[in-house]
């Protein structure tokens, strides 16, 4: 096949392009320090280049793609069903949660509304998704800046949110759990106790983080005035979530555009902003955040109302011709799905927003002048998933 | 009362987990995985099991399945009537029923989408081969993974969901 | 908010709107808004009640767009650039192996392009969208561009963030953008030819393989063809 | 003297072998005890983990397993690496800790060399692994390696500073600089006239074993001064580009360097061989000396690693500036401290 010769050609011609991008960066002034793809501070293959004047960053671009999967392609090619296998792998920390705005929006083309018990249920795992994303957070953030410990504790107390999302959805990462007009399946017996038992557990990883990490004077000084985004320059990037939120922007979809399908205004929560938008008050915002969502969880799990978890939806699903935007507040930030039917089986054309592509376009603005040591804080305080960026 | 140093306080946290983890009735929050194993639960998607009896070779689980991992191959042959007296029917003979293992995506659709109810989670996860190749599993193998298909649980209340059974 | 209807024509006039029962007072303030601030950049628009407004604009208007949404419109949140290839796939669904051979040799004729919300007279039209985080309120840009010469003012001078989104863009449907000095490969490799978004860019992974699912049950030999379908037809 | 207690008779050259075997096997001795109970197992413990358990009885033959693994690799050298200065800077590292076991007391006569400058010749020589890390970071021809050596370089000076200059105090208190004096200081002292515990300097010189413990943390490149290694940005600094037995040198080098830190940090305040109510002077002593030296060496270790696993590292310009700003002048106090009181009491 002529394709097949063609792509070899562009992979000796993309080497030579690296090769190019390489001799640019070594012929400037001053040092340039590749970090990645395979670099311990960037969990997934992002690579890094730094251009430096001593210890000092003069100029730092991400450069992804290395884990590019063409998901917007590959959706045009499935049907509804299929594409939310897919769509779990996109961030894959928080994987369900990745479903649930492709599904709404399905949903919304065809009109269809799950019934009240699958909404709240489908919150509960929203819910745990988002732990079990920030959780690892919080211990990769440790990691980062060189205290280990704590990410074994996240790991560790993470694996109760993950039993539970196994437990119901019969996926520890890929739950594949939420359909178009409601759930695949109920949830089983003893789930609702064993997973206050799991936030219990969740609260006190919190508490342990606060004194391990976010009240240690060392990683205060590492974090404090650290990566500062204003408020006017995260909206410009579009910044999303917890990070849109440390700049004092008092935004969260959950609360503010709740797409229809999530049952959020059941529970009585609080949306954390801080003023400062450095690495310190990125981190504290999602502190509190996963401190709210074992709140958020606890109320759901006591309201869950009985029912049937599934609406009526034909067995083969074909959408109805229109164009629909729905995003939610997932844990990396906003997530949304803008999807193209042409009344068929498939997507006619799916556009995926994910929240770490435009958190971390942020990078190249935010690390001018500051440190080596400091652009590990900050990326690791910005919170990127490699999925997330590259789709 | 003075503030307690943060750094003092991050101390105590390490103290505290390395007494809890020596106690007998603490105990590290790991298991010696080959020695030990930890129980997944009964909905785990470990591997896929086939109950060749009551499968039909319809092609749904083949042709819905995301990755293309299913290969089914069968023949049309005459059973024996169902009442005594009656005609030979005519069924499908299932000749290959093999999944992919190497391409699954354990999204769990032909699972879903069998009408016949041939095709079951089973929690199992330890089949990781030396070679991608025998990842390719044909009926026969898929057949034994039956036996560890565990119950259905129940669910939890105020479901309206039907419980179902596993055929054995 | 609730969800009140869909309308399912794709193309609405602004005009069209009223005709509908439900009314949504917020998007049409802002849309009257936007009209008043872009002026004759403002092409054609349609409102979803309850849930999301489109405004078609010119391309030449496309910078405007931006300074104005952001400076003037207080829709100060960028969420999103792209494209859309209102291109009938020339391989389907890639997924009817045999079908699809056929549709290779159909596909000198290509079906006529039926654009969304909001009309559309080209094959490629941007997409953008901007949210106001004050007012909990948002708008999807789209702008035509002719086949002849795709190109677009950049959003970079206003949105920060739109730089990314506009290198993918380039990348995946060879949209180029004026003013935009950074337009590099985002994802794909240095030299890679193509734009894998467009309709007309074959998905290599479901043609090297054939379809499983195309396989049928062998039947009786000697059997008729009447016995083929009975088990499959539940699909 | 040690050939007191075989109660023969040895030639010099045979004293001096004798001597530079036990160095020879100590080293990687010690290195490991404090791999294994430390790093491995105590790390394992605060992280809810049990660490190895496969190698040996409960794994405790794990990290003798690992270093027969180094020894069976291929020795890579970067092409445009210095071939010379980068073979040789391991052995740098690992000579500077070598010598510093010359002058640590296990007993009464249990010393390799009861040099009359004991402490002196141990900072001295421990300043010697600045030389071997800066030449490791040079020579790999790594960018990242170049980094990590210039920060262990200029970390290592600067906390060079406040290590001596907490060992002072100790001094003056004691009067000498020869190890053994200092421990017979600590054994014959009295506490407020009580003279049965007699005086470990811990007591007396607690801002200066405070100093002491935060040097040789950073002396050590260990969290938080592990800015040099640290593996999230520069992937393990001056030694990146080391694999199989020269790594291992590292390795031996940073842990035996921990032992003897641990050692001098034991003999300094903590009374070293010295254990209440045994008669220094008798034979008993060189037997149960080596123990106590062993427990409190241990106590300190547990200490250095406790603060290792639990916080986060500074920056570098972070450390440099607790060095000079606040550790150099608060050990100038102490000196200042305790050598008025030295003259008026």
């Amino acid at each position: 096949m002529t394709v097949t010769d063609s792509q070899k050609m562009a992979y000796v011609a993309a080497q030579a392009a690296d090769a190019r991008v390489n001799l640019q960066f070594e012929t400037e002034d001053g040092m340039t320090l590749n970090m990645g793809p395979q670099h311990p501070a960037t969990h997934g293959t992002l690579r890094i280049v730094a251009q430096l004047d001593g210890e000092q960053v003069v100029r730092c671009e991400p450069i992804p793609g290395y884990m590019h999967r063409g998901y917007e392609k590959l959706c045009e090619v499935r049907t509804y069903p299929q594409v939310t296998t897919l769509i779990n792998r996109i961030d894959w920390l928080g994987s369900f949660a990745n479903e649930v705005p492709f599904i709404l929006a399905a949903e919304k083309l065809m009109d269809v509304e799950a019934p009240p018990r699958a909404q709240v249920i489908r919150t509960i795992l929203f819910e745990l998704s988002r732990l079990g994303n920030i959780s690892l957070f919080l211990g990769d953030l440790g990691i980062q800046l060189g205290g280990i410990t704590i990410g074994f504790y996240a790991f560790r107390d993470r694996e109760f949110v993950l039993n539970q999302i196994e437990a119901a959805t019969g996926g520890r990462f890929h739950p594949n759990f939420d359909r178009i007009g409601g759930l695949k399946d109920d949830l089983p017996k003893g789930w609702i106790a064993e997973t206050h038992r799991a936030m219990d557990r969740m609260r006190r990883l919190c508490d342990e983080f606060e004194e391990l990490v976010l009240g240690n004077e060392i990683f205060q000084a590492r974090t404090r005035g650290i990566g500062v985004i204003p408020a006017d320059i995260a909206t410009s990037y579009g910044m999303s979530g917890a990070n849109l939120r440390a700049t004092g922007v008092d935004w969260d979809l959950r609360r503010d555009a709740c797409p229809p399908g999530l049952s959020y205004d059941l529970a009585d929560w609080k949306v954390w902003t801080h003023p400062d938008g450095d690495s310190y008050a990125r981190t504290w915002v999602r502190l509190q955040e996963v401190r709210e969502s074992t709140h958020i969880v606890d109320q759901l799990l006591d309201s869950i109302p009985a029912g049937p978890i599934m609406a009526k939806v034909p067995r083969i699903i074909k959408v109805p011709e229109g164009e629909a935007w729905v995003a939610t507040e997932n844990p990396l930030g906003e997530m949304g799905y803008y999807v193209v039917s042409k009344g068929d089986l498939v997507p006619f054309r799916v556009k995926i927003r994910s929240a770490s592509f435009n958190n971390i376009s942020v990078v190249p603005w935010v690390t001018r002048g500051v440190f080596v040591p400091d652009v590990i804080t900050i990326m690791a305080s910005l919170y990127f998933i490699l999925g997330d960026i590259d789709r | 009362m003075p503030k307690v140093p943060g750094m003092v306080k991050g101390l105590g946290v390490t103290f505290r987990t390395m007494v809890e983890t020596l106690k007998p009735s603490g105990g590290p929050a790991t298991v010696q995985y080959p020695h030990e194993k930890e129980e997944p639960s009964p909905r785990a998607r470990g591997v896929i099991a086939l109950h060749e009896e009551n499968c039909t070779a319809c092609m749904l689980c083949s042709r819905e399945c995301p990755d293309w991992c299913i290969y089914i191959e069968a023949h049309k042959t005459l059973a024996p009537p169902r009442r005594a007296g009656g005609k030979p029917r005519q069924v499908n003979q299932l000749d290959r029923f093999a999944i992919d293992y190497s391409l699954c995506m354990y999204c769990g659709i032909c699972v879903e989408v069998c009408p016949f109810e041939a095709l079951f989670w089973s929690p199992e996860y330890e089949f990781s081969e030396v070679s991608i190749a025998d990842l390719l599993h044909e009926k026969e193998r898929l057949g034994e993974w039956m036996e560890t298909v565990p119950d259905f649980e129940p669910y939890e209340a105020g479901s309206e969901a039907k419980g179902k059974k596993v055929p054995r | 908010m609730i969800r009140l209807s869909s309308a399912d024509t794709p193309t609405t006039d602004a005009a069209d709107e009223a005709v509908e029962t439900v009314t949504d007072e917020r998007r049409e303030a802002l849309l009257a808004r936007i009209t008043e601030v872009l002026g004759d950049a403002v092409v054609q628009s349609h409102i979803r009640p309850g849930d999301d407004l489109w405004v078609r604009v010119t391309r030449e208007a496309w910078a405007d767009v931006a300074d104005a949404s952001r400076n003037r419109l207080g829709l100060r949140f960028f969420d999103f650039l792209s494209a859309i290839d209102w291109l009938p796939s020339p391989f389907g669904r890639d997924m009817d192996a045999q079908e699809d051979l056929d549709a290779d040799a159909a596909a000198a004729e290509p079906a006529p392009i039926v654009t969304g919300y909001a009309g559309g007279d080209t094959r490629f039209q941007l997409l953008a969208r901007v949210f106001d985080v004050d007012e909990h309120i948002g708008v999807t840009f789209k702008a035509d561009l002719p086949d002849e010469d795709l190109s677009a003012p950049t959003w970079t001078r206003t949105f920060l963030g739109a730089e990314w989104h506009e290198r993918e863009t380039w990348e995946m449907f060879g949209i180029s953008f004026t003013g935009n000095a950074n337009l590099a490969h985002l994802y794909l490799p240095g030299a890679f030819e193509g734009n894998p978004l467009r309709k007309d860019f074959p998905l290599l992974a479901r043609r090297v393989k054939p379809w499983p699912g195309i396989v049928d049950v062998e039947p009786m030999p000697g059997a008729g063809d009447e016995g083929d379908s009975d088990e499959g037809g539940a699909s | 003297m040690s050939e007191l207690i075989f109660a023969i008779e040895l030639a010099y050259w045979q004293q001096t072998l004798i001597k530079v075997l036990v160095a020879a096997v100590l080293i990687p001795t010690t290195a490991l005890i404090l791999g294994i109970v430390f790093l491995f197992k105590m790390m394992s413990w605060m992280q809810s983990r049990m660490g190895p358990q496969e190698a040996g009885p409960r794994g405790l033959l794990q990290l003798a397993a690992d270093g027969l693994k180094f020894l069976q690799k291929e020795d890579i050298i970067p092409d445009r690496a210095d071939r010379f200065v980068f073979k040789a800077a391991p052995v740098v590292v690992l000579a500077s800790t070598f010598l510093t076991y010359v002058i640590l007391p296990a007993g009464p006569d249990l010393i390799i060399e009861n040099l009359p400058t004991g402490i002196f010749f141990a900072m001295a020589v421990s300043s010697l692994s600045v030389v071997g890390v800066l030449m490791a970071g040079w020579s790999s021809s790594n960018k990242y390696a170049l980094m990590g050596g210039l920060r262990a370089g200029g970390q290592l000076i600067a906390y060079e500073l406040p290590l001596i200059l907490a060992v002072m105090g100790v001094v003056i208190q004691a009067g000498s600089l020869s190890m053994q004096d200092i421990v017979w200081a600590q054994a014959d002292g009295s506490m407020f006239g009580f003279g049965g515990l007699g005086l470990p300097f811990v007591i007396t010189q607690i801002v200066a074993f405070f100093i002491f413990m935060v040097a040789i943390q950073a002396e050590l490149t260990q969290p938080p001064f592990d800015m040099p290694v640290a593996e999230s940005e520069v992937v393990g600094g001056f030694h990146v580009e080391y694999t199989g037995f020269r790594f291992l040198f590292f390795f031996l080098g940073e842990f035996a360097t921990a032992f003897a830190f641990a050692a001098i940090a034991a003999t300094l305040f903590l009374g070293g061989w010295w254990v209440p109510g045994i008669d220094p002077n008798s034979a008993l002593a060189n037997i149960v000396g080596p123990i106590a030296l062993f427990v409190k060496i241990m106590v300190v270790a547990f200490l250095i690693f406790w603060f290792r696993f639990t916080y986060p590292r500074f920056r570098e310009d972070q450390l440099q500036r607790f060095a000079w700003k606040y550790l150099i002048p608060l050990a100038l106090a102490n000196i200042t401290i305790t050598g008025i009181l030295v003259v008026v009491l």
